[in-house]
């Protein structure tokens, strides 16, 4: 079946991503798949100040996910929302599971997303930039998080759902994933589907999380290899 | 928690067993009570082991959102009291309250519990909007499954308030309930050691990095999904959650009855 | 004259108290008088973070006071209100008088005090359950708090206003009291009234604690005996 | 304070002395002048001692409350600058703030003193709003007479703006005043060892551990009571407390004529 | 051409400034000019806590800029706005200039203003009012800072504006400037106008700035003067 | 920063020198691109230097101000992300976020930059409402001028969403543009040492205890002023600064067409 931009149900939209796009960040990246657009910074290891919020034993990482005002059809007011909190969260715990926190106790990481442009998939569009950022900032990291959404549309399994995609599909099932340990970091689901198709869902997301991967690493050796040969 | 107890509580699991005796996918003793809240217009107390909630349903009057102008209106609220753990604070919802609240609302909303049309009164102008609201009593772990349980419950015993198309009398409760279409359960499972423990205790949970909730409806489906925490989960192990959460929300949907 | 609920003037509502409900708490207590239901719970003493709000000399006592969104006929919203906020004053206040605060000094003592219903005397029974948590918290004690209002209809010294009683009596005139000491730790009036007629009210309400402290040494003997007996 | 100061305080007052000479039930010297803001509809600064507050009124046009259709809306509201005192903090209303505020506010509204109902412009439309703010210079004890004082002489010279039933031209006033029934006077009697001072000063608060507020309408009658502190009061305390309050508050009362 | 209040182009309104008026601060003063009516207090040197916002080489200025709810016609919600932030920050550095905070490493000084009456021209009232209060505390100055506005009306540079004026003049130019040093302080504008008459409002606001100098002179003097003589 | 680079940087700009080896009055590098953001219907992305800034402009239908009933509504805001400097933190506007966008705000407004009065739909009761937001991307000094820029560039490509009378359509946008006037430029004066250097890097504010800001109109006018930091001027300090923002404006001015 056709979908909206002409894509086919495995396709992602259009990827851009850029690691080194914030000259103040310890790592930055731009992330863009269609009018989605995510910018992630980087800043840390920095001491954590005040003593009493230190980790002994690890890092503490903060993650913010920030819709900017004008990112949206309808004006966002700015400041964080319960729906923007629970985006922190979960994108937090996505991140986690790469990062060798240990490494470093009793610092912070702040990891900051800025959403540009918003057009389905912010979640998982700053997830892509904010991991990119950390490797741009040499965090030490088991590997790369990509991560985009899938779902059912009709009787297809249709990747990367974007403009009316998210009304016609039975689900919309965000997930984060790390190649190199073949792991799910991300996991949610809303709609009404079986839990065969749901499982048919993951594996399509996760075919199109690996070819994230590959667009985030050519970005780091894009920005890296060319300083390296110098 | 000490490390030693966490490593005491895997290195259970990994046998499989559980401090309190249960096997992998017990959950412990449920309580359901209805209508425990006279001033609601629908309740619920709800215990799951020590872990006890009350859910309260209450019911006003308002305009509809403009997108959605013939559909009623749902918000599910949740506050931790620092009554009921250490580990709360006081002050506005903290992440974890937000989360689960706003997973329970997913449950609820995704598997269309409510038939949200009935709820209009007159189109773009007058809906029912229809507030739950979460409160937590004594924290043991589990609190999302044991707060869906007690929101379900209490919509499903939710009454309207006598209402004369100018206003609502509080406190008057007519026989006509909800328009419910089914019961979405949420089943927790929570990872300790290499095992997928269901209903864990707060201890449990201490020594775990990572748990899945799957909420279900009665016809088996999938309504609604979250992955919980900083450790991440093998295909394989979201296999396993789907097969244990459908069956145990098959058990859980029959104390609603 | 009759009451609403056929209660003679001098006659409490139902009281129903319990101590021992929230089994994480360090005490706890269920006070319900009529359809008012109180849950109370006490933490501590623990020690107080951060350093530079401890007090040198004695605990710092918390009490939070909240009226949970369902437990009025139109909905609460959540978090403090100027009026709740009060309400936690003068219940610490009513409460200090009884406790040994200096026998924990630097640490805090914490009592949370969540009206699940409400139906008329919210700040008293959540006194009353406040109290008994705290003995059943072990805090060293001068004395139980008990706490009741008491007003005048018509010609009536009327205790325990419920329902629609609030508009009808001349004044609503909450207190606490501690019979051990025979002091009077809470008082509060709204209305209209003499002095002299202030003063019988008065003395009603301290024959209304009385019968309620009964009420809270049963509930710990009911909780703490039988364990001692073990 | 020092402990050595406190029990000096409380040597004195056990004496029936006090650190400047007044009497157990004296008031310091107290001034009244009223319309000194010329942007509020009623204002009064009135000073006790080193206390000073200033109330102003302003009056605005809002809908009424759903359940009291006919009647005006009254608020009262108290900020403690910072201005007033090294202990009052920016930010939100205090505690203390919040409790003072409400307390006048029962004063007020509980005496009746303003006769809501002819606040009503249209049944269930239009109200006057009548907002009071209290505003503290400088504290040097019992604010809270202070305060109540400021709030009835700024009341009871308040005008109305001019008001065509459209729109209110502020700065413009009327002739007219509040309907005023009667003059709450709030009496604070301050615990000092063992004596009830009248019009304690800062340093005899430090020295004090409860008070007791007992506002009374001209006819004798009791409309407010707060008992502040964490000190207990026994009957004979409250029943001497009634007697001193009904005798100052007639003296106070004078002072606004 | 006439003003309003029959006063010339560069007449001031009638000013007062009173210091000493609120007995338990450190330093304070009233100032008046018309209608518009600004209290000050000063409270420090004092200890900085928490310590980590200690500077190690200098007095931390904080300013506050407050208008009380009855100050204006329509009633002022209590609590910052961000007119009053932003004023709160340039009332700061229109003071910060005269003092010498490095004469009191590690500790605070408070400045508030509260503005009990309104009518144009609060800003400038407060800083004239802040700066007699900083005297009145004996905190070390290079000079007194005094502060006003002024315009172009029609033809004429016009000082203090007031009423209506605010409307007709061609920018409303507030200074502050320290009659010492011959320094500006503090200094904005609103409106259309050349950069020549800029200029000449900018010399009209200064010539009304010595002015206003004159009387917060007078009135230190008239407060520490007879005391001094005793 | 250390004092020994502050004391590096003002002793070259008193030798006339500045690290990058630019002039005085020059400017870094400027880009300016418009149209970046689909869902804004004006936006434009401007860098100076490294400094990087996006301007969004929304617009909506709302009910004018009662004193303005026949006049649009322009709302102007600044976020400070923190991804954009290690001394920006999260949470509401910090003071110089406000003050930025005050800033910016006053020299559109002054300006009439646009003709509100074009923006009235229905006298009293709805007019269109224009909202910028300005977002820092990376912070190397001169925000403001940098965010001026970006929010003229921003507004003067804005287009009217489709809007029939009823309801807006949200991403169709027409191809009718704001009612511009003129446009305001913002050029800031940093004091290091005894000179006036035009565009500061960050280093250079950072050596700097005071600015001008002084925002011109296409006829050469000044619309807005503000002196930021806590150090004084001297009135010679304040009419070169004339000459130079006058000048550099009209250059700046070029860039937008």
């Amino acid at each position: 079946m056709a979908r909206e931009d002409g894509r086919k149900a495995d396709d992602l939209r259009p990827l851009v991503v850029k690691a080194g796009v914030i000259p103040n960040a310890n790592g930055s990246a731009y992330v863009s798949l269609g009018k989605t657009t995510a910018v992630a910074a980087v800043y840390g290891p920095r001491p954590m100040h005040p003593k009493h919020m230190q980790v002994s034993d690890r890092a503490y990482l903060k993650t913010v996910y920030n819709m900017v005002p004008f990112s949206t059809k309808e004006r966002v007011r700015p400041g964080p929302s319960r729906r923007s909190k629970e985006i922190c969260k979960v994108t937090r715990q996505a991140l986690e599971p790469a990062i060798f926190l240990d490494k470093f106790p009793k610092t912070r990481i702040d990891v900051y997303i800025d959403i540009i442009q918003a057009n389905a998939g912010t979640r998982t569009a700053g997830i892509n930039a904010a991991s990119v950022a950390l490797a741009d900032a040499g965090i030490p990291m088991r590997g790369l998080i990509a991560s985009v959404a899938a779902g059912k549309i009709g009787d297809e399994y249709t990747l990367d759902l974007a403009g009316k995609e998210e009304e016609a599909t039975d689900c919309d099932l965000p997930i984060a994933y790390m190649p190199e340990e073949e792991k799910i970091t991300l996991m949610q689901l809303d709609g009404d589907i079986s839990p065969e198709d749901t499982k048919n869902v993951v594996k399509l997301a996760i075919e199109g999380c690996k070819k994230i991967y590959a667009a985030q690493r050519k970005a780091l050796e894009d920005r890296w290899v060319p300083e390296v040969k110098k | 928690m000490m490390i030693i107890q966490k490593n005491h509580i895997r290195g259970l699991a990994s046998a499989g067993k559980r401090m309190d005796g249960r096997k992998e996918d017990d959950f412990r003793e449920i309580k359901i009570e209805t209508g425990v809240i006279e001033n609601a217009e629908g309740s619920a107390k709800v215990s799951v082991g020590k872990t006890e909630i009350i859910a309260g349903v209450k019911m006003n009057i308002g305009e509809p959102f403009p997108d959605r102008p013939d559909e009623g209106i749902l918000m599910t609220g949740a506050e931790f009291s620092p009554l009921a753990s250490f580990e709360f604070e006081t002050g506005p919802p903290s992440e974890d309250a937000i989360e689960l609240a706003r997973v329970v609302d997913r449950g609820i909303r995704e598997s269309h519990m409510i038939d949200n049309k009935k709820l209009c009164i007159a189109e773009g102008e007058k809906v029912w909007m229809v507030f739950v609201d979460i409160h937590i009593l004594n924290h043991d772990g589990n609190l999302l499954d044991c707060a869906a349980l007690a929101a379900a419950a209490a919509l499903g015993h939710a009454k309207f308030p006598k209402y004369d198309g100018e206003k609502i009398e509080f406190g008057e409760k007519t026989d006509k309930g909800l328009p419910i279409t089914c019961k979405p359960i949420a089943v927790t499972l929570t990872k300790v050691g290499e095992k997928l423990l269901t209903d864990a205790t707060f201890e449990e949970e201490g020594a775990s990095d990572v748990k899945l909730t799957v909420t279900t409806k009665d016809d088996g489906n999938i309504c609604a999904i979250q992955k919980s925490g900083s450790g991440p989960l093998a295909f394989s192990e979201i296999e396993k959650a789907f097969e244990i959460s459908v069956r145990k929300g098959k058990e859980l949907r029959k104390l609603l009855e």
